[in-house]
């Protein structure tokens, strides 16, 4: 039951992401995304992917990398803006992209890993996003019936991983790690540092090991940032 | 009244809608300028909808951290007494109407309280982000944003003509102009610019509303 | 906002608990109960009331506490043995009882503190607990719709709590709390150690202090072992 | 055979049901006893309902923790690379398909793999635990019991008499008899005990069965 693995080029072979699959990746814009995976994927020049992600990189980092190389097929996102070669494809129809709100997509991946085929919500009742969804009324109040999210693979990126494929995440850089993480049939975790078994409090454990088929330390993490606000130094 | 001012004006008056111990999601742009100014002995906790509660101000220069971003992906920093979450979390956070107060910017607002704020005519669909989850849950809903658009036209309709975020969501709009409350779908015109006139704010307001027996001047 | 009260009497009283009262009640057997909550409502004398928690106590320790002095109308559970004096009431029909499968009260408490008034689940499909419900298929298998469970006050127990009402649980004391605390209208927590602000890791944090309305220190944790097994002691 | 060499017997054919880098979720009662067999070579993660991976031995007498204890309420130790989690997430793990084997004791199991462990006959109802999230989800479920009653009645049934736990939930009965295999409906007996012939089977099941072709003895 080893589930190291020596990089992200393994990790996905081992996986067996092929042509054509539905890939979940972790992050929000370019924070905590699975850079190492992005990478092998690319190298693997693997084709006609559906990402599902919260944002779709910008121009040259995270998953705006597979979409220079015409990779992906299709993105199912929350927000998309920040990338004009997303722009360009998607204007000129090579790019096929489901828009749904943030907490609905969050909880649709969490449903898949969850066990639960659907629920109700009230985001987005009464706009395009409930169009051709079923509604219903609960206690006075209206909402939308909303499907779970499943995918064949995710690739997640934690702060520190175990060997038995415990997870721990840094600060905002969890963010859609965690469902993903339990809505992957298969999941692949690059972390950081890896450390074996028994270094992670167990009452630290954000991803319990169970939905980790494989993981591995990643290398060269670049962890850019998209809009630097900041305040003058701090005087010595 | 010029952009800029009429800008200020609004960010200002959105200040005091802040109460102490409110837990707080303000969008991006105009509205997160509104915590930089927290009245005197008002405490609020800021919450990200990327998966923090706590947001503290911008990190000083060369103490940038990736992974600590806002929902506008600036980089920020914590607060004592801060936590970080996953997105399911937040959303549910929010969804579950524990966010007390969302401060918002707004495209178009119509007399019943809809909100059209997440496609720009003419421009590509980018996405709704958490924006329709923010207001079809927080337990108030108050939209910011200029009365008229650039070219002078109201964005204060009768039913907005832009595609919806939300239905009947709007609790209170405020901009340079008035503040009105939205009340199971009635407009009631609670205060009042010094320099605009009733006629005037009806010469630029499509959407028909009642004026409140106690209007009070907007400060 | 100071959420700092002094003791139980105080968070019940702050928190307007009330005759007839649906109560949330952490726990899991007598791990992780609300021990200081329980006896201030035994002391306030508070009357029927109607608990949500997955077991009843023992008979002299727990919720069983509030069954001897006859507090308690109804429970929502999941299991309920281990208690003559339960038994008793519930067979001479002084008690009402809803037995809910484990998974199905915790997403019940979990929907109503996220906004989803109802979800579809496996459990209990043809079962006695899918009577009255409706029924759905979804992708070739058969769901019993849920409704969210919501209550009027949650009494939860952590480890560490600071003064914002971040809260941290230990070992398997964790259990329902967490869900509890979110879904109840106002939430009160006892911990074990109240520490200031700052004290505790944001990345620790388990239940964040949003959910909180009221929180001390306890004091004089029984913490009772309902099974004790063990092996024989160590050799020195 | 006498009743404790049979539960013996189905405690350790039951345990060759682990296989290396399984999660598994263990019933109260017999099932518990299965971790005590657990096969050379393979190494298995116990699950425990009430939120925790990696359960551990019993303590030693002096350290027991009264935060830490199984679904039986039993005090019991964690294991390098255990985590903690709330029971939204236990169930959630559970119902999602997580767990790759449950192994749970039975009162009665029909010819279709219903199960019915949860209400005994005659005595209060004190509840269904999480014993219907799990035989609902598990990968694969198999249920341990003896193969009739303490009266000599049959317990493999045409159709359960008692209330459900879960419908065309059972993947495979392993009894001290038998072991049987449920697809799709049909009951197939995959193993019999050396002792006991396919007429002496038949006489003890009420609920109909095929034999499959390669049966074999079961040890």
């Amino acid at each position: 039951m080893n589930k190291v693995v020596r990089d992200a080029g393994e990790a996905i072979r081992r996986a067996g992401i092929r042509d054509g699959a539905v890939i979940m990746a972790g992050g929000f814009g370019l924070c905590g995304i699975p850079e190492n995976c992005i990478a092998a994927i690319r190298e693997a020049g693997l084709r006609e992917l559906t990402f599902i992600s919260n944002n779709a990189g910008v121009d040259d980092f995270g998953l705006g990398l597979l979409l220079q190389t015409r990779q992906i097929r299709k993105m199912v996102s929350s927000y998309v803006g920040e990338n004009a070669e997303f722009e360009r494809q998607f204007l000129a129809g090579e790019l096929e992209v489901e828009l749904v709100p943030q907490g609905t997509l969050a909880e649709r991946i969490r449903a898949a890993g969850a066990g639960i085929p659907a629920f109700y919500t009230p985001t987005g009742y009464g706009t395009v996003v409930a169009e051709g969804k079923e509604t219903r009324e609960f206690d006075g109040r209206m909402y939308v019936m909303e499907r779970a999210l499943h995918a064949d693979f995710a690739i997640v990126k934690a702060h520190v991983g175990d060997e038995a494929g415990n997870l721990v995440y840094r600060k905002t850089a969890r963010n859609f790690n965690p469902m993903m993480a339990a809505a992957g049939k298969v999941t692949i975790a690059e972390v950081e540092k890896l450390v074996p078994v028994g270094a992670i409090d167990p009452d630290h454990v954000h991803t319990p090991g169970i939905y980790v088929d494989f993981i591995f330390e990643g290398r060269n993490y670049e962890k850019r940032i998209e809009q630097r606000t900041n305040r003058p130094a701090r005087s010595a | 009244m010029k952009s800029a001012s009429s800008r200020e004006r609004i960010v200002l008056r959105a200040a005091r809608e802040l109460k102490d111990g409110y837990y707080v999601n303000l969008g991006i742009g105009m509205p997160t300028q509104v915590a930089n100014h927290v009245p005197e002995g008002v405490q609020i906790i800021l919450q990200s909808e990327n998966g923090m509660l706590g947001i503290g101000p911008f990190p000083y220069e060369g103490e940038e951290d990736p992974d600590l971003i806002n929902a506008g992906k600036q980089t920020i920093t914590e607060l004592p007494g801060s936590s970080y979450f996953s997105s399911a979390e937040s959303f549910a956070m929010i969804r579950g109407g524990h966010i007390d107060l969302t401060i918002m910017g707004g495209m178009e607002v119509s007399e019943t309280g809809d909100l059209a704020n997440w496609m720009i005519p003419g421009k590509m669909v980018k996405g709704m982000g958490g924006g329709m989850d923010l207001v079809a849950s927080a337990k108030r809903v108050v939209i910011i944003m200029t009365h008229c658009n650039k070219k002078g036209e109201p964005k204060v309709l009768r039913e907005c003509r832009l595609p919806l975020t939300g239905v009947r969501c709007v609790d209170r709009l405020i901009t340079e102009h008035a503040v009105f409350d939205f009340d199971d779908g009635r407009m009631i015109l609670r205060e009042l610019a010094p320099e605009t006139s009733l006629d005037d704010l009806r010469a630029i307001t499509e959407a028909r509303f009642e004026v409140a027996d106690d209007l009070r001047e907007m400060v």
